[in-house]
């Protein structure tokens, strides 16, 4: 169901702008589904912000500075020309990139001016662009507790990622090295966040395909804590993140030497589940390392 | 040795990063995930820049290192000196590839890259079968990750047809104005 | 304007006067005459405790009165014998130079430069090239205006005086 | 009408040689108000200066200009000469005719040109001196010095034994500071209580100190020599008339689980509590904060078991006011926590120590007994890193100096780990090795060379618990920047040293200078290291800037001097080169208007209000008051004034504009 909404641009209305990004039409529908299902249950209203496009991700910004700028600056600028003051951005990757580019941007009014030419709409650069984390602290943290009818009881890692959190003075999350918000919703949600020493460690990101290789070994060293210190799911906000350690697990255990089976999901869907969605109704059966909770 | 003072000032132009500042703490390297498959750790990366030597430079041009780099922010990060490191790896790759410089064994990475934005230039999204098929044209990997398509398009990963954004037009002009 | 009388731009000798520190400039140029550095003659310095004692009055009073230029000299920031004297002479001039730019007067006919107490070569070289940018700039003509303003102060604290004490008197 | 006399120096040929002596005489007799004029061989000598003494004589001088060498040279001479003839000193003034003039230029026209406007300048101006007197300030010779640490005690045994009263404040129930926390100490590795324990109980004994600790400097008023200070006696809650320190009520005190500061939170101690054994004064104090009965109502134990009735919980803090001569401020410094450093843990893991936390481990009398154990388990660390700069030399998330005793402290440290657990191995990660002092590179090589300490060149970027191990990601920078890991029992931060948290309202009560890290500022940094700008104000140790105990007490004992040497007169004359409020009678003609732009130029605090009253007793107005006391002369506050209402003594703005209006009319 949700599935449909996102294919049609402006299925939605509210005041609160959505942008889904690649991942979350493709590799990560699970993430998107999840993301709109627990909107849903606590009646946020999301809108797609229309037309969007790709915000270029580690690729332009590898190649081509100011391509990457104009490529994110485009989905700023529409979702201004749409009227939008908010816009969740749920993957962590465009949420960094989109974040940065505002922050650059309103840094340095020649640059802007530049890539406003570039992709011939104006921008004013007070957009709020909220992470998941953010919009459920925002709109979903005080009815939380409340809303939960089955505890996520599990021990959980939370898992946040580099590009979540970092550059700290840019994002301004809320702490280095060893941020907090994750694990205190998960705890709303029932769960039993773990200590554990990789919440900010890089997972291995675009190499996904390019260098496998790289992946197993970054995403194998975070698994392996995760699993050695005894938690029962890995909880994630990105779709690198979550295919980096979910659809690479063959050749992270490979890497390893070891098999390990410990799940990787999205936020939304550990409190998809805890508010009573079902597991269908969040996308559990959409992953590569089987996803039960009992 | 050839002094490269103007490729040191240039960089710094277009960075903002003064490399002298840097004491070779090695801190960045010792947080840095992929220093061990670098040929030139961050902080060594920062060494070879203070030395304004053109020779080093060019290896760095040439190097794995940049291309390894996934911006993650770490070494900026613990930096005590809060050196953009991210920063002066954009400025390098970019300048490598204008200058056609890519190491010979990265270039898997930037043919991924290059697949990727192939893919927004013509559609404005990515379409990631097309990133695959692009991506395995450009570096012959043709059976890499057979396994994984059909998996993923079972599990509904994998939407078959491009998606086209309306604006394909305005994004082929970013492409255009933007190109190096 | 007698003093100009038939003088040729070329042989142009500007007055100068020097305003510098007791501790630092002072004694700066103390060890020039000690080293027996040569230097231009038409400079003359006037002693003071610090630069942070230097009223700007006074150098439009030097104006006023026909000089051509002006040093102000001191000791190196963070080396003022008064911790900060220095740099409240600093802060006043950026005001300074604003009435300067004002009343039409080139900020280039004052030198700003920090001599310490052992750069008896330095202070040697801030006179030989106060003494150049002067004869360049040509002798300064209107110093009526540094004049008339010193005057107008004048009334204006005369006035407030008055006021006050009128104010005071009918209490 | 002015008398001058004017007397030209050839000083020898020095002058001579450029400088048409005569004519400047001949010139300067010709000049307004000048009564007599003169050039001499040798100024300066016997029969120059009875020239001088009898032309004043002689002649009625009301003021002499000498136009000869720098005044930064003879002046004194020159003043004194005047003086002994009669004449106030001060009417006095030197034309600079050599540095300024003969040695700096070809002979010829010009420069006697300019000799002979140099002496007009100060003719001009000397027909506007005034006579001044110096000035005398009385001085009270009793000195407060603040702090008991290390550089406290030393500065006031110093000063005690010199004969002078010294009153010590220690805001702690004891003195010994941090030197009093430390095992053994660098370079020598003698024990630290043992040398330190004589010397506090030598303060306590002496019979020229007054010792008040758990006590704070509450109030300071006055100037130098004249000092008001109010001091805050905190409630003890013992009578310590009373207590003979048995110890009865710390044993039994229920309350045991609170933190001990002494042991860096690596012990506990009771509510009532001496801070440590050999405490000075050895006797308890209750801390309020902590105690069951102050808090609860109930409980009152120690006041049952105290066999002397010591205990009085009513007692309030008490104020008590000295007058004072002169203050010696040593209050030290402090050392982060941990808990700074978000990528070594936040302060979580509890065997990530500090520095402070490893000396009380290593101390005989700490809470491990000197056994090196890890405070999570109790068990011996196999393997130990140590990080030096943990924030130091880090602008980004600590400070951007170096503390300069922690390179040499962590050797220390490593060296004293090695010797108590031989199979132990152990591994210091550092950037630069600063060990610059006698026998102290030696130190460091003895840790390296015979106790086979593993330094590795390089900054560690994280540290994670695993398995009860620290992991410790490192890079060794001289294998090309290769990453280490290192798997640690235990981890010691040689973290920065810092100022004290208290050390910025402190300097605000007392109007001394401190720096950016709200360190106490020195007057000069080279010449002048134990000197405030605050005249009559001291300081010595680490409340300057981190540093070790042998320059701690360098310091202290070059205050104690300064000190010492004020003390040494009864009174303290001055230069009346100082600023004044014009107040001439009736002092409500003052131009001043009140605005206080001066007080927020003067760099000394010697500006201060007052009230101007009219005959009913009402404020007519708020005028400015420069203190003698404190005015160093500098003038800022007069360029500072809007309606020239204050004026310097000496550099007065009629006697500038007068020499600048000399020098320009022709
Ligand atoms: C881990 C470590 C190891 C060290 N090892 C060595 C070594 O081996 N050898 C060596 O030479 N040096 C060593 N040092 C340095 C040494 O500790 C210092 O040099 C010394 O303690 C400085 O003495 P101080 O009196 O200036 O300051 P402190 O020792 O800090 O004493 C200051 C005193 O003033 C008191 N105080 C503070 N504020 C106030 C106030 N407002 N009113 C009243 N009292 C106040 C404090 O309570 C304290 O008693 C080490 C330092 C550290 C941190
Ligand atoms: C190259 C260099 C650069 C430096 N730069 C700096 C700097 O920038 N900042 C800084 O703070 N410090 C600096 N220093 C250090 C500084 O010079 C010393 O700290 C300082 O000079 C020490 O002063 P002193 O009086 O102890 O010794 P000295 O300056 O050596 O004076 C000793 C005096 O005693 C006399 N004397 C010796 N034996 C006898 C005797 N038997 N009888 C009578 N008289 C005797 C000598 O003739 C001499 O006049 C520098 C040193 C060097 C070498
Ligand atoms: S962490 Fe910063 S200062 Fe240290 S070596 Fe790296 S770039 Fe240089
Ligand atoms: S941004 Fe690049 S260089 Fe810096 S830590 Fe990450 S991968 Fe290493
Ligand atoms: S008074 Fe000065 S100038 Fe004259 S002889 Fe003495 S030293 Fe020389
Ligand atoms: S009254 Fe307070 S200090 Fe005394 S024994 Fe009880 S808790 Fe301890
Ligand atoms: S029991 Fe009484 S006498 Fe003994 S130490 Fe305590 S207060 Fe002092
Ligand atoms: S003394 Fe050594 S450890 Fe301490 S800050 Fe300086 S260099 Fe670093
Ligand atoms: S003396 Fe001058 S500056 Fe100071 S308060 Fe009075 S009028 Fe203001
Ligand atoms: S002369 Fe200087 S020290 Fe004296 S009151 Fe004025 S500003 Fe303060």
């Amino acid at each position: 169901m949700s599935e449909q909404i996102i294919n049609s641009p402006c299925g939605v209305k509210g005041t609160i702008g959505f942008y889904p990004g690649c991942s979350l039409k493709g590799s990560s529908s699970e993430y998107a589904q999840s993301v709109l299902a627990v909107a849903k249950a606590f009646d946020i209203e999301l809108q797609e912000i229309q037309d969007w496009n790709c915000c270029g991700s580690t690729a332009a910004h590898n190649l081509n500075k100011e391509l990457a700028l104009s490529l994110s600056a485009r989905i700023l600028a529409l979702s201004e020309k749409q009227g939008l003051t908010e816009v969740v951005v749920p993957c962590a990757a465009c949420y960094n990139r989109l974040t940065v580019t505002q922050h650059e941007l309103n840094n340095d009014a020649a640059l802007k001016q530049r890539v406003c030419d570039i992709i011939d709409m104006p921008i004013k650069g007070n957009l709020q662009i909220l992470n998941v984390m953010q919009m459920i602290d925002k709109y979903v943290a005080d009815r939380l507790e409340e809303k939960v009818t089955t505890p996520f009881g599990h021990k959980v890692a939370c898992y946040y990622g580099c590009l979540l959190v970092r550059p700290h003075n840019i994002l301004q999350f809320d702490r280095l090295e060893d941020p907090q918000s994750m694990d205190i919703l998960m705890k709303r949600s029932g769960a039993e966040p773990i200590e554990w020493g990789f919440k900010t460690e890089c997972c291995g990101a675009g190499f996904s395909v390019s260098r496998t290789d790289v992946v197993a070994k970054l995403s194998g060293n975070i698994v392996k804590d995760a699993a050695d210190r005894g938690a029962e799911a890995i909880i994630v906000a990105c779709p690198m993140c979550q295919s980096n350690l979910d659809m690479r697990r063959p050749q992270i255990n490979e890497y390893l030497k070891q098999k390990i089976d410990i799940p990787v999901i999205y936020i939304t869907q550990a409190i998809g589940l805890a508010v009573g969605l079902s597991p269908k109704e969040v996308g559990l059966q959409k992953h590569f390392v089987p996803a039960q909770f009992a | 040795m050839i002094n490269n003072q103007k490729s040191i000032h240039e960089l710094q132009l277009h960075t903002g990063v003064n490399v002298n500042r840097c004491y070779q703490c090695g801190k960045c390297t010792a947080g840095c995930q992929l220093a061990d498959e670098m040929d030139f750790p961050p902080s060594m990366v920062m060494h070879m820049l203070q030395t304004k030597d053109e020779e080093l430079l060019q290896q760095l041009l040439n190097s794995k290192t940049i291309w390894l780099c996934i911006s993650c922010q770490n070494c900026i990060e613990r930096c005590p000196m809060s050196i953009d490191i991210p920063h002066i790896m954009d400025y390098l790759r970019e300048k490598s590839a204008g200058e056609h410089k890519i190491n010979r064994q990265s270039r898997d990475i930037v043919a991924f890259h290059r697949a990727f934005l192939d893919s927004i230039k013509y559609t404005g999204r990515l379409y990631e079968i097309g990133l695959v098929a692009g991506y395995k044209a450009r570096t012959f990997h043709l059976t890499q990750d057979v396994v994984l398509a059909p998996k993923m398009y079972a599990k509904g990963k994998l939407p078959l047809v491009p998606e086209m954004i309306k604006g394909t037009r305005n994004i082929k002009g970013i492409f255009r104005k933007t190109a190096p | 304007m007698g003093r100009l009388g038939g003088a040729l731009m070329s042989e142009f000798e500007p007055k100068i006067v020097a305003f510098v520190c007791n501790w630092c400039t002072y004694a700066g140029a103390d060890l020039t005459g000690t080293s027996r550095i040569k230097y231009a003659s038409n400079v003359k310095i006037v002693r003071f405790p610090c630069t942070g004692r230097i009223d700007f009055m006074l150098l439009l009073k030097a104006f006023a009165e026909g000089a051509d230029g002006i040093i102000v000299s001191g000791c190196h920031p963070n080396d003022c014998h008064y911790t900060s004297g220095n740099f409240h002479a600093r802060r006043r001039w950026v005001i300074f130079r604003g009435l300067l730019n004002f009343m039409g007067i080139d900020v280039n006919r004052i030198q700003f430069s920090w001599v310490s107490a052992a750069e008896g070569a330095k202070w040697a070289d801030v006179v030989n090239g106060t003494v150049t940018t002067i004869r360049e700039l040509g002798p300064y003509t209107e110093y009526r205006k540094a004049a008339d303003y010193l005057v107008q102060q004048d009334k204006s604290i005369i006035d407030g005086q008055e006021a006050l004490i009128k104010s005071v008197s009918s209490l | 009408m002015s008398k001058i006399g004017v007397f030209i120096c050839h000083c020898g040929e020095n002058i001579s040689a450029t400088v048409d002596c005569e004519r400047v005489a001949a010139e300067a007799g010709k000049m307004d108000g000048v009564e007599f004029a003169t050039d001499y061989k040798y100024m300066c000598s016997d029969p120059g200066q009875t020239l001088i003494k009898n032309a004043i004589k002689e002649k009625g001088l009301t003021g002499v200009v000498v136009g000869a060498c720098s005044p930064r040279m003879h002046e004194p001479t020159f003043r004194k000469a005047c003086a002994e003839a009669g004449l106030n000193p001060y009417l006095c003034e030197m034309s600079n005719l050599r540095e300024h003039c003969s040695w700096v230029h070809e002979k010829n026209e010009q420069t006697t040109e300019k000799a002979i406007d140099l002496v007009k300048m100060l003719v001009e101006k000397v027909k506007k001196n005034k006579p001044l007197n110096a000035i005398k300030v009385p001085i009270t010779k009793k000195a407060l010095v603040i702090g008991g640490g290390i550089a406290g005690i030393q500065a006031a045994l110093d000063i005690a034994n010199a004969g002078q009263q010294v009153i010590m404040v220690e805001k702690e129930p004891s003195i010994g500071g941090h030197m009093s926390q430390l095992s053994e100490t660098f370079p020598t590795l003698d024990c630290s209580q043992c040398i330190l324990t004589p010397r506090m109980v030598e303060v306590a004994q002496h019979p020229n100190i007054t010792l008040y600790t758990y006590a704070e400097l509450e109030h300071l008023d006055g100037f130098i020599g004249n000092f008001k200070a109010t001091i805050r006696l905190k409630a003890k809650s013992v009578d310590y008339k009373l207590c003979t320190g048995c110890g009865a009520c710390t044993t039994k005190c229920p309350n045991k689980k609170i933190p001990s500061e002494f042991n860096e939170g690596l012990g506990m101690r009771t509510a009532i509590y001496t801070p440590f054994p050999q405490a000075v004064p050895n006797k308890p104090v209750i801390d309020r904060a902590n105690c069951t009965y102050y808090q609860k109502g109930k409980c009152k134990v120690c006041e049952k078991v105290c066999p002397t009735g010591a205990i009085q919980y009513d007692l309030p803090d008490q104020f008590i006011t000295e007058d004072i001569g002169a203050v010696v401020i040593a209050t030290g410094f402090n050392v982060l926590k941990t808990d700074f450093f978000p990528e070594y843990g936040y302060g979580k893991y509890a065997d990530v120590l500090t520095g402070l936390q490893f000396e009380r481990l290593a101390s005989a009398s700490g809470p491990t007994l000197g056994e090196i154990r890890r405070p999570s388990d109790g068990k011996v660390p196999k393997k130990i890193v140590f990080i030096a700069c943990s924030g130091s030399r880090d602008p980004a998330k600590g400070i951007p100096y170096c503390s300069k005793i922690c390179c040499m402290y962590t050797a220390k440290h490593a060296m004293l780990y090695q010797h108590k657990v031989h199979d132990g191995e152990s591994y210091v990660f550092y950037m630069d090795i600063r060990a610059g002092g006698k026998n102290y590179e030696e130190f460091v090589r003895r840790a390296i060379e015979d106790d086979g300490v593993n330094y590795i060149r390089g900054r560690v970027a994280r540290i994670y618990e695993k398995d009860g191990k620290y992991i410790v990601k490192g890079a060794d920078t001289l294998l090309g920047s290769k990453p280490v890991e290192i798997e640690a029992d235990m981890v010691v931060l040689a973290t920065a040293g810092v100022s004290n948290p208290g050390a910025e309202e402190l300097a605000q009560k007392m109007h001394v200078s401190y720096d950016a890290y709200k360190f106490f500022a020195e007057a000069h940094p080279k010449l002048k290291p134990v000197e405030t700008n605050t005249a009559g104000i001291f300081l010595c140790g680490a409340c300057q800037a981190p540093k070790d105990i042998p320059e701690t007490v360098g310091m202290a004992s070059g205050a104690a001097a300064k000190v010492i040497g004020l003390f040494s007169n009864n009174e303290l004359t001055r230069e009346p080169l100082i600023a004044v409020v014009n107040r001439s009678a009736p002092p409500v003609f003052s131009t001043c208007v009140g605005c206080f732009m001066c007080q927020t130029a003067c760099p000394y605090n010697a500006i201060e209000r007052e009230e101007i009253k009219g005959r009913d007793g009402s404020v007519i107005k708020t005028v400015a008051k420069v203190n003698p006391g404190l005015c160093q002369g500098c003038g800022t506050c007069v360029a500072f004034c809007r309606s020239k209402a204050i004026d310097i003594q000496g550099f007065s703005n009629e006697q500038m504009f007068a020499e600048v209006m000399a020098l320009m009319n022709e």
